[in-house]
Formats: C-alpha cells, structure tokens, sequence
C-alpha cells in the first residue's frame, strides 16, 4: 500500500508505469488492474472553472485514507494499493486523484477500486474551493451522490 | 484542561479562525467544546466533527489534549 | 472509440497516455477515467506457465468488440472508449488486455469498464492455448465465472 | 450452394482443418453444415456458431455465400 499526498501536478499514467516498474515483486502475481483517475474538468455547475484550492486536514487524511484501504484489503484479496490524491491548487484539466489497484483476478481488482473511491468522496477530508473565470470563488457543498445512487442525479465526477 | 480546536475549509473562512487551544473544566463533550469556542454561533447543520483524527459524533467525551476538529462535509476525490 | 488488436508487445500506461494527448478534444471534458489491464500470470491452474498463444477469429473479434462497445455507450453516458487486444504469442507477465473509458462522471467509468471487460470475456472470439514451461501446451476450457459470481470461484483474471 | 465453414482453436486442432468449402443442396441450417462437413463426428458439446460473424444457434438458416464458423467456448481477455 502507498498513499501520497500530493502538492504538484500529478501525472497518472507516467506514475502508474514508475510504480509497477519499482514493483517487480508484483510482476507475474498480478493477472488485474484497475485504474481509477479522477480529473478537473472546465464546467461545474453551469460554471467556468478556471481552478480549485483543495484543503486537507493533515494527518486526518493519510490516517483516514489508510483506514479505506485495509478495509478494502479485508474484503478482497489484493496485491498492491496506490492512491495518490493532489491538494493545493490544481487547474482545471488537471489529475486530483489516482487509485490503482493490482489483484489476481478482476473481481477483486474493479470492486476494490469502487469501494475505495467512493469511501474517499464521503470520508476522507479534502475540501475543494471553485474559483471561477469570472473571478469569484466557491466552495463546494457536498460530493455527488455516487454510483449507487440514481446515474441521472450523479452530477460529480 | 488544554483542548486543541482545528477549523477547515468554510467553517474556517466563516468563523475566521483555523485553530485554538481551550482551557476549561467545563467540557465534557464534542458538543460543548464548539459552545466554548462559539458561543453566539449555532453549530451549522451537517457540520461533522473528528477527535484524534476519527470521526466522533457530538455526544463523543473529549479529555486533555484532545484535538478536536469542525468542518463541512467533504468534497474530495 | 478505438479498438485494437495488436500482435506485439502492448505497454498499457503508455498507450493511454499517448491515447489521452491525441485526443484533445475530450481535455477539460472528461471527470472520471477508468483503465483495466488484464496481465498474464506466471502461474494458472497450479503450473508454471511460459507463455500463451493467443488465437482470435479476425473479423468478427472486432465486429463483436464494436457491438459490446456500441451497447456500453448506450447504456452510460460515455465520452470514448480505447480498447486494446493482444493475440499471438504472449510471454508471461505481459499484458494481454487494455480497456479505458473516458466519461464526465465516475459511476458511468466504472460501470462501462467493468461492462466491457465482462461481455469481451463471454463473447469475444479469442483462445488461449497455454504453453507450460514443462514443454507441454493445453488450450483453456472455460474462461471465469467472472464478477458477479462468488468471488472464492472466480479462478480467472 | 457454396459456403464457407471455418473452425477455431481446439476444434480446429482436433479436427486437422481450418477452413474448407461446403457445396450441396441438401444444406438448410447451421446443424447441417457441420453434419455435411464432419458426418462422423458428432458436435462437441459447447460448442459456439456464428454465420457471418454473428453468433447463431444450431437451427440458424443458411443461405449460399454464407461464412460459417464452429468453435470452443471463448477464453479472451
């Protein structure tokens, strides 16, 4: 397992491939990955977006985070954890959260992925503020309702 | 006794502090320590609160050294 | 969509990377981006394995792709979706499958992933003859129970 | 009515062909194509079909210039 808390631009795929590579022990063990990466986009809420802060609560997070993924390890059977999420300010195209699972098999891989990053939108505490391209800010209210719930309401990455 | 108290995001901007340290022999609970802090203000709906670094309801007992955090739902990932 | 079936080495991250830079148009777009990856494993059904020939039915294999693709994208809102098939000779720990999707929200990513890959393995005209590093060769019979099944049968990636 | 019939992986392997052309009159379903095509082999158990690249069951009507295919249960992915 490794969890990062990141303050620079974060590059998924270029940081997956480093991972796997300074990972050989996995190689050959693994026959599933599945890569989650969770992306800024331009609109929000009818808005233009030209940028986020994301706050954290230090300590709290890393320690909340690695609490999701021993749960996660609990209920399947996993090889290796990576879940690297940005704070600070991120522009809009810009990566805000990588989680890569690696498992024998595919079950494990995609319900583990699922698992783990919904947990983090409803409990991990990052705190996005919106500033907008007409120079106004916001904070956003609540994260979407998920995959469980109705795809028509799932206004959220 | 001395209860460290952390704000974040808009609770932090709204209440224009980010963290204070409290010292009293009345707190007992989560809930009282926002009423030492706060006195005139009314803890906001949905606000969650987390000692130690896990979340806590507002019943929860705080004892010295606590840290003791305010903040809105989260809206990472 | 794109859809690919490949006779050489496929490097996965870096086909998404490349994927995602050429694709501008869906820049500031896309939210949500789920990868899965199936890799070949040094072991299955308790022997070493050396390497697969991967046998596949050119012309259906991509019509049959394009139809479960066309069904996924009818299902969930997609923005696109890369999918990459390895035939011929594979060496173990190589990968054998790519499917990424690009969409606004995550519950459509993963949902459509986890879709494709499950319809790919019922469906798809491959076989995998498995060369054992005994010097014999078997031809795979069944492939998984897959995810919906109990996860303790679920024997394949 | 000329018609193409093709197999796959093992079936190919067991039956030491890949493709060959089927001509006769006598040929009105999928069923029929293999029982022309291999009189004294019965069907494998499990095995698929597809005319045109589409999967079909047994009783499936072919028509001249059809592509016809048997194969294994698929192990892709």
């Amino acid at each position: 397992m490794h969890i990062s808390i990141l303050e620079n631009e974060l590059q998924p795929w270029q940081t997956v491939a480093t991972y796997q590579q300074n990972h050989a022990e996995l190689t050959g063990k693994f026959g599933a990955t599945n890569v989650f990466v969770g992306t800024m986009r331009d609109f929000n809420i009818g808005e233009r977006v030209e940028s986020i802060t994301l706050e954290h609560y230090p300590g709290m997070t890393e320690k909340k985070l690695q609490q999701i993924i021993l749960a996660a390890q609990q209920k399947w059977v996993l090889l290796d954890v990576l879940l690297v999420h940005r704070v600070g300010k991120i522009l809009s195209k810009h990566t805000i959260v990588l989680i890569a699972v690696w498992a024998i098999h595919r079950g494990d891989a995609f319900d583990a992925s699922r698992y783990i990053m919904e947990k983090l939108k409803y409990s991990a505490p990052f705190w996005k503020q919106e500033h907008l391209f007409n120079g106004s800010s916001r904070w956003l209210q609540t994260n979407s309702s998920g995959y469980q719930a109705k795809k028509a309401s799932d206004k959220d990455s | 006794m001395p209860i460290q108290v952390r704000y974040f995001a808009q609770l932090k901007s709204d209440l224009g502090k980010a963290a204070e340290q409290l010292n009293s022999s009345q707190i007992q609970t989560v809930n009282q320590v926002w009423q030492v802090a706060n006195p005139n203000i009314a803890l906001p709906k949905n606000t969650l609160a987390a000692v130690n670094l896990d979340y806590v309801d507002l019943e929860f007992k705080v004892v010295d050294h606590d840290e003791v955090a305010f903040f809105p739902p989260v809206t990472g990932g």
